[in-house]
């Protein structure tokens, strides 16, 4: 065991509160993984830097928080390391109301995400091919001038 | 190619579609297509069925669109003012009675068109329609047509694309629908009716125009050149009562390219200039009216300067604002977007150049003028029964335009609803005049099979024409015409309809271009005998009789009608009366 | 010689019988060729209402004047939206304007 | 008169940070359609959805302009939403101002751009009528069609065949909403329940004021996805281009292209996939083949013709799948399923995947009997394992 961080997030406008995160925390330690609760990861996104509080910043990573379709590519960047992303809002604290089963099921979902993070892989960041055609397109519209039939 | 097979090379060849419906329109324009309209909404029961030479999205005057609407009645203004307004315009001669009836009717059609979809320039401030001059109203009539076929479509009528008539389904002296082919499948249509209404255009070419040259050109004329008058023809053959026909339109045209002028010249105050630089209207015409002086004059104003060596004529463009200018050719681009490309390609600045103005070849059109079938005011029916009229055909009523088309298409909807209403026996066709309509029909295609020579349609058309033009007061004569001129083109005239006989057509296209001219024919007998008829000048300019310089109302201050005798095929010609309703003087518009 | 049918444009309207310019001409003057492709069978019997020109998917039909109304090379181009028509007209001179006008309310 | 409500979403603040939502609310508040506009912290969360819900029925609203994150991200949230609040689901108006605009652009040119982006909402859906249609499937309006028959020409699927009565029908069991037909036909009657013409001209007209040039692109499904991608990746891009989402760039209608140009946009980008690669089958053709001929009617009305220009995105986007010769038996099974027509084979005989146009969807993979196709951003292993996992726990 070992060899993977974890990244939990906890914010309480996402999570809210049933979940207990610190017990969840303190299993996945028990089994040797190096936990961070963070209480709104946003903050750290939006800042677009990341100063890693692992001792390995390159172990591959379990991220616990919202859907990849929120923030995925961004994630990725910032961490810089192979994640298993697992959705713990969208498919967990938003959908379940019994105390009992949100916590069990955030813990599985975490479980299954350690299971899976062997296969991810740094990704490459895609090529900013609309940028790079764009930005030739709009200087040959600023070569034409405006549209004569604008009124 | 498939067109040529399916062309009946014999009798037995032609296939003949038959259909049924309830009310039958000839002619998907502005006013058959309101007429539709009306009678689907008023009785959705009733089956409504168009029938359309072209297509009914961008059929007859209003293909290329349209710039104002020239009748719509504003606050403050009343009946009586359009009828006087009217009346005078036309040199007072005109039926009161059907007048009054579509300017109430008037306001309606435009609002409609208005909520389809028809932009109409607002008054920024009071939210009225912006004006252009007394009666007219800017719009940005470039989709009006395509507008209304939506609208005929939506309200589930029949449309008919692509099929001509030719002739009315007489049964006891009845009109119980009509017959024609397909100009493009070659099959005859039979389409049997409770109740039919005309509503095709009026008639051009019948005269040469001007700007005609031996390889093109032929049909650079202001009114849509595809009107060959059919209605007015299949009336007269069928015996129905057609009045003032001599009462033509001739009208102050862009030269050189038939444009239409009230454009500049209303929409933009711009005066009629000779090359003298003097006013024309203001200069001679001032005691009648000057530049608002009746129509006629305005038309022959410009031809008299030419005669008097005062030419040529123009409106003047040079004081117009640079902003005017960009309205006026949008104006043009709405309605004749062509006349734009005209002056593009005479590198034409209209600061410096002025517009050159020019008559044009006459035409027969009942919007204009009262030319068209005698009508019944009470249920808008002509002397047929069964028969409805309205938009171009329909007579008595000068001035009335698109707005006023549009109102008599509602106006006979209502009509030959109540008309259907009554009917209780089925109707009983006599199939034998559908095998004559077939023989009269189809004849220059069986010709050309079973001789291979005769007269082409062209050549009998520009024949008519020119005649037309030489003897019947054309434009090259400066719309002057005298008895024994008139008389040697009835003489020609005739002849002509002889040689009808000998038409050939070598496809479906010329079997239509031979009906074209085969009713022209009928079109320009009927208006000779208008012509002849009336023994003195009422407008000058559209009807003036050099033997008879001078207005003669003891004898005409009167309508002068003409109906064909079916037996002997003798037009009659003969007076009626005019019956003055809203009081005053009929030469004052106000 | 009105409507110019630009053939390397025609596409014909996918060889249908009647292409759309010769359903809405209202002389009924065009009509596919043995190539098909559109033509007008008689340039002489034009209105110049510029329907055809309009309504061509492929921009494939010029309206052109007869030379002996107006000089060449003048030319006046529609370009139709949905509620609008832009217009293009380029004098003999090579001067060139432009119009945007409304065809439709919303 | 429409009264749309409008849902401005900070995302968790991942959007309200990078541009200014004070003065979008303030220059949108004047806008006659707009009954309210509301602020919310996370539209797509429970408590979002509750202030949204209110919001909606204090107002009576029937139309929604939610201003958040791309439609393929959390679409179907609102759609959900308006389902429930009985809005009509073409009344719906989703503004993506995070992907495609607050995360790639500077904060100034964000808070402008993502105005514009939102009035061209607004005027979609001010436009939009309630479609009670439930088939889904192109629909062909009979009152203006006149028959032409183009579009039983250019549909890929040939679901559009001549009925009784004339006039073109589609077949919904064929149909696969492409929006090839929208874009051939001549008179611009045909739409999809997602999609129409009149609507989309609308939106163009909600661009003055616009930054110079003004750029609109019109963006297949996939380009869309790949210009969020550039979102997430934060990798920023002029804020001239606005885009608007087209089933197939063989939707895009060259009348729309004229509206366009009569609106006054200075460039218009077609943007889908690469020429072979098109899974509509031949929408990227046909948008070509128009777009040439619409160049050549550019030139001649003296404009340039790159002012209509097609760009390729989504080239090697995703890492292809790779064909283990070894393993391979030939079949060619995979080159018959791959909707992208990605793999070609060899002259020797060998399948090979076209890198750049391969879209990792690794249903070649699943065809594969030998097992010979490897899609390296979900390998069998991981599937199996995950399976495993599942089972385990």
């Amino acid at each position: 065991m070992g060899k993977i961080n974890i990244i939990i997030c906890t914010n309480i406008h996402c999570q809210g509160s049933k979940i207990n995160f610190l017990e969840i925390k303190e299993v996945l330690e028990k089994d040797g993984y190096e936990v961070v609760l963070h209480s709104n990861f946003c903050d750290e996104i939006k800042r677009g830097f990341y100063p890693s509080p692992f001792n390995n910043c390159k172990l591959p990573t379990v991220f616990a928080g919202c859907s990849p379709c929120v923030m995925e590519g961004k994630l990725k960047k910032l961490l810089n390391c192979p994640v298993e992303i697992v959705n713990i809002r969208e498919q967990c604290a938003w959908i379940y109301n019994n105390v009992e089963e949100v916590n069990k099921t955030c813990q599985n979902k975490i479980f299954f995400g350690i299971k899976q993070v062997k296969y991810a892989r740094i990704e490459s960041q895609p090529e900013n091919v609309l940028g790079k055609k764009l930005k030739g397109y709009i200087s040959l519209m600023e070569k034409y001038g405006p549209n004569p039939f604008k009124m | 190619m498939s067109q040529k097979q399916s062309m009946p090379k014999s009798k037995g060849e032609i296939e003949v579609i038959i259909y049924e419906t309830d009310f039958l329109i000839i002619g998907a324009g502005n006013a058959g297509c309101f007429a539709a309209i009306e009678a689907k909404r008023k009785s959705p029961d009733v089956k409504v069925t168009l029938i359309e030479k072209a297509h009914i999205d961008r059929s007859g005057c209003l293909a290329a669109g349209m710039d104002a609407i020239n009748t719509y009645i504003k606050k403050g203004k009343t009946i009586d003012d359009f009828v006087k307004w009217s009346r005078s315009q036309a040199g007072g001669l005109l039926r009161e009675d059907l007048v009054i009836k579509i300017a109430e009717n008037l306001n309606q059609p435009i609002e409609e068109w208005e909520e389809w979809g028809l932009p109409i320039k607002k008054d920024s401030e009071t939210g009225e329609y912006a004006h252009r001059g007394k009666w007219d109203i800017v719009i940005q009539g470039e989709s009006m047509k395509p507008i209304l076929a939506e609208k005929v479509r939506e309200f589930g009528c029949q449309v008919l694309n692509k099929v001509v008539a030719t002739n009315y389904l007489v049964t006891d002296g009845k009109v119980v629908g009509a017959m024609g082919f397909g100009v493009k499948d070659g099959k005859m249509y039979v389409i049997k009716a409770k109740a039919t209404c005309v509503a095709t255009g009026g008639a051009a070419g019948l005269y040469k125009n001007y700007t005609n040259d031996a390889t093109n050109s032929h049909h650079q004329l202001w009114y849509c050149p595809f009107n060959n008058g059919a209605g007015y023809a299949m009336g007269i053959r069928a015996g129905a009562e057609m009045t003032t026909f001599e009462m033509r339109w001739c009208a102050t045209r862009t030269k050189d390219f038939n444009g239409p002028i009230d454009t500049i010249s209303v929409g933009y105050g711009t005066p009629m200039i000779n090359h003298k630089e003097e006013k024309i209207m203001q200069k001679r015409y001032a005691d009648l009216g000057g530049e608002t002086a009746p129509r006629f004059l305005r038309a022959n104003a410009p031809m008299e300067e030419w005669l008097e060596g005062r030419g040529p004529c123009y409106v003047d463009t040079r004081g117009m604002s640079d902003q005017d200018i960009k309205d006026m050719k949008t104006d043009y681009l709405n309605e004749r977007p062509s006349y734009v490309l005209f002056l593009a390609a005479r590198g034409q600045d209209l600061k410096e150049e002025p517009i050159e103005i020019y008559g044009n070849d006459p035409y027969i059109v009942g919007g204009h003028t009262a030319s068209g079938y005698w009508m019944n005011s009470e249920d808008w029916s002509t002397t047929l029964p069964g028969l409805f009229a309205c938009g171009d055909v329909a007579g008595g009523v000068p001035n009335k335009f698109v707005g006023g088309c549009a109102a008599e298409g509602i106006l006979a909807a209502r009509g030959a609803l109540e008309y259907i209403s009554k009917l209780d026996e089925p109707i009983d066709i006599d199939e034998s005049q559908i095998e004559a309509e077939k023989d009269r029909v189809y004849a220059p295609l069986f010709r050309m099979y079973a001789e291979g020579d005769g007269v082409k349609p062209l050549e009998m058309e520009e024949r008519m024409q020119r005649l037309m033009d030489e003897y019947a007061g054309g434009v090259h004569q400066f719309f002057r015409m005298n008895e024994e001129q008139l008389k040697y083109a009835l003489k020609h005239i005739k002849i002509l309809q002889n040689q009808v006989k000998y038409l050939v057509a070598e496809d479906i296209f010329e079997l239509m271009s031979a009906h074209e001219v085969i009713d022209r024919l009928d079109v320009a007998e009927v208006l000779i005998h208008h012509l002849i008829f009336r023994k003195e000048t009422r407008w000058p300019g559209w009807q003036t009789r050099t033997d008879y310089p001078e207005k003669n109302d003891a004898e005409y201050d009167c309508f002068v009608n003409t109906k064909k005798n079916t037996e002997t095929g003798e037009i009659e010609v003969f007076k009626r009366e005019y019956k003055q309703i809203v009081p005053g003087d009929r030469l004052k518009p106000n | 010689m009105p409507p110019k049918v630009d053939i390397t444009k025609c596409d014909g309207c996918r060889a249908e019988e009647e292409p759309l310019c010769d359903q809405i001409c209202p002389g009924n003057l065009m009509r596919l060729n043995e190539q098909g492709k559109a033509e007008c069978r008689s340039s002489r019997d034009c209105w110049d209402c510029m329907s055809c020109t309009k309504i061509c998917p492929q921009g494939a039909i010029e309206t052109r004047l007869p030379y002996q109304l107006g000089y060449y090379p003048a030319k006046l181009i529609p370009k139709v939206g949905t509620d609008k028509i832009m217009w293009t007209c380029v004098d003999i001179n090579g001067k060139v304007e432009r119009y945007v006008i409304k065809t439709r309310n919303n | 008169m429409s009264r749309a409500g409008v849902v401005l979403c900070r995302c968790n603040t991942l959007i309200d940070s990078k541009m200014d939502f004070n003065t979008i609310e303030r220059r949108l508040q004047k806008h006659k359609n707009i009954v309210f506009i509301q602020r919310v912290n996370m539209a797509c969360s429970p408590a979002g959805k509750q202030i949204i819900e209110e919001m909606a029925s204090l107002h009576g609203i029937d139309s929604l302009v939610a201003v958040a994150c791309s439609p393929l991200a959390k679409g179907s949230v609102f759609k959900d939403l308006t389902r429930k609040l009985g809005i009509d689901k073409n009344m719906l108006e989703i503004v993506n101002i995070r992907e495609q605009c607050a995360w790639v652009h500077e904060y100034d040119d964000a808070t402008s751009k993502g105005l514009t982006l939102i009035n061209m909402g607004i005027n979609r859906v001010v436009k939009a009528q309630p479609d009670s249609t439930t088939i889904n499937c192109a629909m062909i309006n009979k009152i203006k069609c006149d028959k032409c028959k183009r579009c039983l020409e250019e549909c890929p699927n040939r679901a559009i065949s001549i009925n009784d009565d004339g006039y073109p029908a589609v077949n919904p069991d064929l149909c696969q909403r492409c929006g090839v037909c929208i874009g051939g036909c001549p008179l611009a009657v045909i739409s999809l329940p997602d999609f129409k013409v009149d609507e989309i001209s609308a939106m163009l007209k909600g661009a003055s004021g616009a930054k110079s040039p003004f750029i609109v692109g019109f963006f297949c499904d996939f380009a869309y996805e790949e210009a969020d991608k550039m979102g997430q990746a934060g990798s920023a891009y002029s804020p001239n281009l606005h885009i608007i989402r087209v089933p197939c760039t063989g939707a895009v209608n060259m009348i729309t292209v004229n509206d366009a140009i009569a609106e006054g946009v200075d460039g218009v980008l077609i943007a889908g996939c690469d020429a072979s690669q098109c899974k509509r089958k031949r929408g990227n053709e046909v948008a070509r083949y128009r777009i040439e001929n619409f160049q050549k009617s550019l030139e001649e009305q003296f404009l340039e013709k790159e002012r209509l220009s097609y760009v390729s995105l989504g080239e090697g986007l995703k890492e292809a799948s790779i064909i283990n010769d070894d393993k391979c038996n030939r079949c060619g099974a995979c080159q018959q399923v791959c909707p992208y027509g990605a793999i070609k084979q060899q002259d020797e005989g060998k399948f090979q995947v076209y890198y750049k146009a391969c879209r990792s969807c690794g249903i070649c993979a699943a065809a594969c009997k030998p097992g010979a196709i490897l899609v390296p951003v979900c390998p069998d292993k991981k599937i199996m394992n995950a399976i495993d996992a599942a089972l385990a726990i």
